[in-house]
């Protein structure tokens, strides 16, 4: 039976958008899963971690109630999935608080009927890893391959905001291990002892502390090369941006020569599955991640 | 000056997002140690908690610190008594930032609120518009040299699709974006109803 | 007398050693009147052949000759008659290889268990048995009424001297408590109205308020106590929970105590907080609106001034006393300047609430508190010399033990500088108080057992014992009150108690051989031994522990006990085969404590770890008990080598005789003259410290030692005894 | 064997020393006991221990003494390999369901130990914390008691087993030994069921199972102890090198909302206690860092802080430290913290990291009848105060039969 969800995409994963490749290889991976994801109608920003000096508290859990309550209008009954490490977390903190606050979502209720909007605390708020993990899980996931990633070492890069401080249940906090799982599910190479899994690339202080946060990329790629990876693997589009974007300002300052590329699961799902290098977004990078085109403009043999 | 006077730790208590949260450290600098931009800032979260229960308000508010927080959450998971400093440190910025004490260049503080108006115009952040707004921000000259040593990376972006000349022109927007101004501004009416400030 | 011998033959002794041979010395040298040989003998057969001896046979006396008497002890139970045990498996087989060697010792080893077998007697209770199972408790505290409440709960009767005319001690005087039970979040009533009133309505409970102890005398189950008011009761032990005082902080001049009401301790914020809620501070009535509290103040000192220790409670007094002011209006600012908070177990549940609360704890030092309330400190955490102005200050000072008078120098001054009054005023020739442990407390020195206590019968609970609150108070003083319980019942019964608990056995004493030397009262851990008129000793036995440390102390062996004498070890050291000094075999006499070094050489067999075959080990109830005699009798007889093998003694002893090894080692120092007189060399005889984990370590040193007696050559008394 | 227990029996749970030492003030009070333990041996956990805090005296000592006052007491009755499954009824009259596991060796075993020769298999010992392996017919440890050998069910039914049963002269091995379940009846009952080490693995940061060099303060005692897995040598498992640069973490786990919530009160001291062990191994090159956040030397344990704080060889550092790395090519620990006194940043090196391990409640209190807690089943304890607590436990355990006995009679 096909699994249906409530599309919370954000504003990064949209068209056009820095990772609009992410939401290309998603909606690629969901349709071999035969998962439905409807995007919210009018769905809005969640405010991200980022926007707080503008605007306090309560129009941040405003914003994401916002996207509840829409979501409870049009597609009752399914839960809102997050493919964002920011959007997740902004929305599962505001579900959290609401929850836990009758004041406060009197509050939030009281804003959200200036957009015409209620918000009746039914919503269940997931990341798309928690959708792939618990309700597809691990085997049905692998039924589906059609090309495992053969021969290609990824380091998994969990990051931050998809680990804490909510994380996918079941995983620790310092070593997660579902990246790696999902890499050996679909054929590849988990580097299990890379060491910056966790490390926090600098998030949206990238713009604003550009040298700080090089640094901290300049060390998560680094520790991959350590390792002998050929490319990063993340579940978040602020980690991916940084972490392949920002190389070539380090190769530019430091005349280091990092070229590492940076994937999203969803792409080495679809690639397995036998998505074409457009349908994966696999031209959506600025380091090309040479070997996993190459599996995927191989033709394979059709499955027995 | 009497130190440990609680003044402004109740202000914090009042003003601050999860404010309430601060009388609760025990100083065991867990957050301090976990925190990914630790080596730049010159006071650690246990120390900001320790100072405003001593009083220090000046110091506090116009300390940088609060302003390297990535929002990691490494400290939050670590403490020992579960306080969401990520929450805190950003509450304090905001509220130095609202007060008008935080430092005026602090490129964070700037950013930040680049940001929010950024997406609170539309209902959707304008990536691009955003890129052009911290580039830009000292001025064209500086813009156009950030522009200029940046220019591969842009183009690289373009040409993978992952920015969009377009959306300067007809950026993503949400239907009722009035709709979200009106409900943002009465959310604001509510918070500083409920925190106390004049506006 | 009827002696009885059995061999076992199990667990390689009979693979290893001519059991024949052995079965031969112990009827013809030993002169057991029945001698039988088993090939298992701790089996069902074997202990039935054993009881059949007893039973059928009529042995009196009898002598196993198996594994050490450390094992098998469920097997070879015989309460009824006397036993000896020949250690082969441990003490033989299992740390030698087979060869005439080996054999040598497992002979030598039946030879001494039957010349000890036939000097021993199955103990029996002595006439000294005082049957009055009361227990006086000396204070009507907490501590106090916990401990009579709790007896009296037993079905014991309990008699209660308080010096105040009111019950209630110290806990009396505060306003709430800290909380002992879930959720520790906030301070609880005291209790000390029910419990006063539960033990006024007690019938088993008798009160003597307004009253002291003038004079205790006796023994357990016999104790004389002769209270202030002419009153004279019989009691069967004691329990003294005689409180604490309160460091007086006017002792600390840098905090200006006395220059101003606004700078108080503990107890002063208690009577405050009694006086009105909120409370309002002494100057001028007005409520409080910023209080200090200064932690450890006179505490943890370093400079020698005031009291080195930690008082345990007071950062949670601190904590509660701060909760009196956030409860009743959460406005006023309460800042507790500590260096380390301690609040251990689910006092840290205490701690957040009084965080919870907004009690402000910064980690400071504070050097001085002026008399206008300015608090002065180092802050820790901000790394800055800082002061806080408060309009109440609250110096958290420590606890003097109410202890009495320190009997190793009975004018001592407590930590206040008070001249000491005496507690108990006991009629003993030890002086007039409980001996100390550290800093006036009268704690026990052992970890294993808090309630060890060096003046049988008479147990110490709550702070005068050691630094305490009220929850560990109530829980000590319900121990303590088993013990005193306890007590009375071993006291019935003449049995001993701890660490020899059940022994029934006790000094005997020839009289007329005495000579009035003192040493055992003197000696006495356990101040067990008065003086009478004559200067005499007088044993009370219920007193004794049996450590046998007065038997070693006398120089003309007048002091025995029915199973453990100065023939009974004697003997044995005589009954060793000495060769003579053609044959170029050693002979090395080991002196153990048979509570450390004794079970470290059976573990050392366990785990078969070899060791020099020129040993006979004897165990011994203490070094303390090793009366010089043996040494020279030994050393008479031929014996190349002797080692005394004891507890480590110190300030940190581990001796369970408390000064057993350390006596041992004075008197051992001495005997270098009886060497010099023997022309002897001094390694001869030497003193070792032995730990019971000392299972590699101690054959280690044996063979050392073999090693050092066969550099300086085998005695050249040999063949003169 | 309702019979070996009646309405005037006190039920002692847990054979450590706060069950042995309820059981015997009361016992020795002249009360009948009933003493279980779940495993082979007496002792519990401060059997496990090299020495105590603040005198550095040997547990074992204390429980020679405990072990003489038992053997001598015919009043305690002891079984071990003893679960308490049930326990039902209420004071004066409890009905107790134990489940005694096979032990395969019977009171004839003279703990002679051929049948641990003649045994191939080998079995982690938890006696050392799992730290090294031993046979799987075993004697605890040296003062085990009963002085009795077992074989471990995971031998059952295997050729071992059998090999075991032949060498035995004595008849002592037992293969058709099986689970028992019985009910016995008790007046009173005593729950002395100790503590058990907080998950270290839980603490992630502290990298506890990932690295090597991580190990915890009830690990580190068994390195020092001279029968533990090392012979007394503090080496760290990773490549045992000498272990003389050494970190001792407080508050791993205790005083932790994500995990306990309590201060379980030992650390501090055996920390403390832990620094005097290297410092006797390597002398003026031992270096022992201890990061706290408050030192918690209560009462007159003061002085052993105090004599600490005055060796040299011992460094406190005020910081929770927030992680360990790992170095590769030392495989030495780095802690990263702040010292939050002053803040001053570290990355520091050690050559091993020992996690002061926080206490918790081994075995759940019943809860369908109320029991005396005692020891560390009530509260978390050290030794000495365990011992305070049991002693007051057996008194009230003796209230309460002498009760009963008073309303028969």
């Amino acid at each position: 039976m096909k699994k249906e969800y409530a599309f919370y995409p954000g504003c990064s994963s949209q068209l056009r958008g820095s990772a609009s490749n992410y939401l290309t290889s998603v909606n690629s991976m969901c349709q071999t899963l035969e998962v439905k994801m409807t995007p919210i109608p009018d769905w809005n920003c969640c405010g991200a971690s980022i926007g707080y000096a503008g605007s306090g508290e309560l129009a941040r859990h405003v914003m994401n109630a916002r996207n509840f309550a829409l979501s409870e209008k049009h597609l009752p009954g399914q839960d809102v999935v997050a493919t964002c490490a920011a959007c997740w977390l902004g929305a599962k903190e505001t579900k959290q608080k609401l929850d836990a606050s009758r004041a406060l979502m009197e509050d939030t209720n009281e804003a959200l009927k200036e957009a015409g909007l209620r918000y009746e605390a039914k919503t269940e708020v997931r990341h798309m890893v928690e959708v792939l993990i618990e309700d597809i899980g691990y085997e049905e996931i692998r039924k589906h391959v059609v090309k495992p990633l053969e021969g290609i070492k990824f380091a998994g890069y969990v990051g931050c905001q998809t680990n804490r401080p909510f994380g996918i249940a079941g995983e620790s906090f310092e070593n997660p291990m579902y990246l790696d799982k999902l890499v050996e599910t679909v054929g590849g190479e988990a580097l299990v002892k890379y060491e910056q899994k966790v490390a926090c690339c600098g998030g949206a202080l990238a713009f604003s502390e550009p040298d700080k946060s090089q640094k901290q990329i300049k060390e998560i790629v680094e520790a991959a090369y350590d390792q002998g990876a050929d490319m990063i693997v993340t579940p978040c589009p602020l980690c991916q941006a940084n972490v392949e974007i920002y190389q070539a300002e380090i190769n530019r300052k430091q005349g280091t020569k990092l070229d590492m590329p940076v994937m999203y699961y969803s792409q080495l799902l679809a690639v397995a599955y036998g998505a074409a290098p457009k349908q994966a977004g696999l031209d959506g990078h600025v380091i090309q991640p040479k070997k996993l085109q190459d599996i995927a403009v191989k033709v394979v043999p059709a499955r027995k | 000056m009497s130190a440990y006077q609680g003044d402004f730790l109740k202000e914090v208590e009042a003003r601050v997002e999860e404010g309430e949260w601060v009388k609760m450290c025990m100083q065991c600098g867990v957050c301090a140690g976990s925190c990914p931009f630790g080596p730049h800032w010159e006071h650690s979260p246990q120390k900001i908690f320790m100072m405003i229960r001593a009083g220090k308000r000046e110091e506090v508010l116009t300390s940088d610190a609060m302003w390297m927080c990535t929002s990691c959450y490494n400290c939050v998971v670590r403490c020992p008594r579960k306080l969401p400093i990520t929450q805190i440190m950003h509450g304090l910025a905001t509220y130095a930032h609202r007060l008008g004490l935080a430092p005026k260049m602090q490129p964070t503080r700037r950013f930040s609120v680049t940001f929010w108006s950024n997406l609170t115009r539309t209902g959707r952040v304008n990536e691009l518009k955003l890129v052009l707004q911290v580039y830009f921000r000292n001025g064209f000259a500086a813009g156009l040299k950030e522009f200029w040593n940046m220019r591969r990376v842009g183009l690289r972006l373009l040409a993978a699709k992952r920015m969009n000349p377009f959306e300067l022109v007809f950026p993503h927007r949400c239907k009722d974006a009035k709709g979200i101004q009106r409900m943002l501004a009465k959310a604001c009416e509510i918070e500083n109803r409920k925190r106390g400030f004049s506006q | 007398m009827k002696t009885a011998a059995y061999l076992c033959g199990g667990c390689g002794i009979a693979e290893q050693l001519d059991t024949a041979r052995l079965a031969a010395i112990a009827e013809r040298e030993g002169k057991v009147d029945l001698v039988r040989e088993h090939p298992f003998l701790c089996s069902a057969e074997g202990v039935q052949a054993i009881r059949e001896g007893i039973d059928k046979d009529g042995a009196t006396h009898v002598m196993l000759a198996a594994c050490s008497r450390r094992a098998k002890t469920e097997a070879f139970y015989f309460p009824d008659v006397a036993v000896a045990r020949a250690n082969l498996r441990e003490g033989v087989v299992w740390i030698q290889e087979k060869g005439e060697a080996a054999q040598e010792m497992a002979d030598d080893y039946v030879r001494m268990a039957c010349a000890e077998l036939k000097r021993m007697q199955v103990p029996k209770a002595g006439p000294d048995t005082g049957k009055s199972k009361r227990v006086l408790v000396v204070g009507g505290g907490i501590s106090g009424l916990t401990a009579a409440l709790e007896a009296a709960e037993a079905g014991y009767e309990a008699l209660i001297v308080e010096k105040e005319a009111a019950l209630g001690g110290w806990a009396a005087r505060l306003h709430r408590r800290i909380p002992e039970r879930a959720p520790f979040k906030d301070p609880a009533e005291t209790g000390v109205p029910a419990l006063v009133d539960a033990v006024t309505r007690n019938s088993r409970i008798k009160l003597q308020l307004g009253t002291t102890v003038a004079q205790t005398a006796g023994a357990p189950g016999r104790f004389r106590v002769t209270l202030s008011n002419g009153r004279t009761e019989e009691v069967g032990a004691i329990v003294q929970a005689s409180g604490f005082s309160l460091y007086d902080a006017a002792r600390l001049a840098e905090f200006s105590y006395g220059k101003s009401p606004d700078i108080v301790d503990q107890a002063g914020l208690e009577a405050l907080a009694k006086k009105s809620i909120p409370i309002r501070r002494p100057s001028d009535n007005k409520e409080v609106k910023q209080v200090v509290f200064v932690q450890c103040a006179g505490q943890r000192d370093d400079s020698g001034k005031h009291l080195p220790y930690c008082s345990g409670h007071c950062c949670a007094t601190s904590m509660k006393q701060a909760m009196y002011f956030k409860d009743a209006n959460p406005a006023v600012d309460t800042v507790v300047i500590y260096t380390d908070l301690r609040v251990p177990g689910n006092g840290e549940d205490f701690y957040r609430s009084a965080q919870a609360k907004g009690v402000t704890f910064t980690k400071g030092k504070v050097s001085a508190v002026e008399a206008d309330g300015a608090v002065k400190f180092r802050d820790l955490i901000l790394d800055e010399d800082t002061q806080i102005k408060a309009d109440l200050v609250v110096l958290a000072t420590g606890q003097v033990p109410n202890s009495g008078v320190n009997i190793d120098n009975p004018d001592e001054p407590d930590a206040n500088g008070a001249k000491p009054i005496s507690i108990l005023n006991l009629e003993y020739r030890q002086g007039s108080d409980l001996p100390r442990l550290a800093h006036g407390f009268s704690d026990s020195h052992f970890i294993c057992f808090p309630y060890e206590t060096r003046r049988t019968g008479i147990y110490t609970a709550g702070p005068v014992r050691r630094p305490m609150d009220i929850a560990q108070a109530v829980e000590d003083a319900t121990g303590a009150a088993l013990k005193a319980i306890q007590a009375t019942e071993n006291a019935a019964l003449g049995r001993a108690a701890h660490p020899r608990s059940g022994d029934l056995s006790f000094p005997l004493v020839r009289l007329d051989g005495c000579t009035q030397c003192k040493r055992c009262t003197v000696e006495c851990p356990f101040g067990a031994i008065d003086e009478d008129e004559k200067r005499y000793p007088v044993f009370n036995e219920s007193r004794c522990r049996r450590c046998s440390t007065c038997m070693g102390a006398c120089p003309v062996r007048v002091i025995s006990f029915e199973n453990y004498s100065v023939d009974s070890v004697g003997a044995q050291i005589k009954a060793v085969g000495i060769p003579d000094e053609t044959e170029e075999k050693p002979r090395i006499l080991i002196l153990a404590c048979e509570n450390d070094a004794y079970p470290a050489l059976d573990m050392a067999g366990l785990q078969r770890v070899k060791y020099s075959a020129a040993v006979r080990v004897i165990p011994v109830r203490c070094l303390g008990s090793v009366n010089q005699v043996w040494v020279t009798d030994a050393l008479n007889a031929g014996y190349d080598g002797i080692m005394l093998l004891g507890c480590k003694h110190g300030d940190d002893y581990q001796c369970h005789f408390v000064r057993g090894s350390a006596l041992a080692a004075e008197r051992m120092s001495k005997i270098d003259d009886t060497l010099k007189q023997l022309a002897l060399e001094n390694e001869r005889v030497i003193t070792c410290e032995a730990a019971i984990t000392d299972i590699a370590r101690l054959p280690r040193l044996i063979d050392e030692y073999a090693q050092t007696i066969e550099r300086i050559g085998l005695s050249p008394l040999k063949g003169f005894a | 064997m309702r019979d070996i227990a009646t309405s005037q029996t006190i039920l002692v749970v847990g054979g450590g020393v706060s069950g042995m030492t309820a059981a015997l003030e009361a016992a020795e009070c002249g009360k009948q006991v009933l003493l279980v333990e779940k495993s082979p041996t007496l002792g519990g956990r401060t059997a496990l221990l090299y020495r105590y805090f603040p005198k550095l005296c040997h547990p074992t000592c204390g429980l020679e003494i405990n072990l003489r006052r038992l053997k001598g007491n015919r009043n305690v009755r002891v079984m071990t390999m003893a679960e308490v499954v049930r326990v039902e009824g209420r004071r004066g009259d409890y009905s107790v369901t134990l489940r005694v596991a096979p032990r395969f060796v019977n009171e004839n075993c003279t703990a002679c130990g051929a049948c641990a020769e003649a045994v191939g298999a080998e079995i982690p010992n938890p006696w050392n914390y799992n730290l090294n392996r031993m046979k799987a017919a075993y004697l605890p440890h040296a003062m085990a008691y009963p002085q009795r050998y077992v074989l471990d069910a995971s031998i059952a039914g295997t050729p071992d087993a059998e090999k075991a049963r032949t060498a035995c002269k004595y008849g002592a091995i037992d293969l058709e030994m099986k689970e028992q379940t019985l009910t016995v009846s008790a007046g009173a009952v005593v729950w002395a069921t100790g503590w058990k080490p907080y998950d270290a693995a839980k603490i992630q940061p502290y990298g506890y199972g990932r690295y090597a060099n991580v190990i915890t303060s009830v690990e580190f005692e068994r390195l020092a102890d001279p029968h533990g897995p090392t012979g007394g040598r503090i080496v760290r498992p990773s490549d045992g090198k000498e272990a003389k640069n050494i970190a001792f973490i407080q508050c791993a786990g205790s005083r932790d909302e994500n995990h306990l919530r309590h201060c379980s009160r030992i650390c501090c001291m055996a920390s403390l206690k832990h620094t005097q062990f290297v410092r006797e191994a390597y002398g003026e090159a031992a270096r022992s860092t201890i990061y706290y956040i408050d030192i918690r030397a209560i009462d007159r344990f003061e002085d052993f802080y105090r004599k600490v704080r005055a060796d040299r060889t011992v460094k406190f550092v005020k910081s929770k430290p927030a992680r360990i790395a790992e170095d590769r090519a030392s495989g030495d620990v780095v802690l990263h913290g702040v010292d939050t006194e002053g803040y001053h940043r570290y990355a520091a090196q050690h050559d091993l990291a020992v996690l002061a391990i926080g206490m918790e409640t081994a075995v759940p209190l019943p809860q369908d009848a109320e029991v005396f807690p005692a020891g560390c089943a009530a509260d978390a304890l050290d030794v000495n105060r365990s011992v305070q607590s049991s002693t007051a436990a057996a008194l009230r355990a003796i209230q309460v039969v002498n009760r009963a006995a008073r309303a028969e009679s």
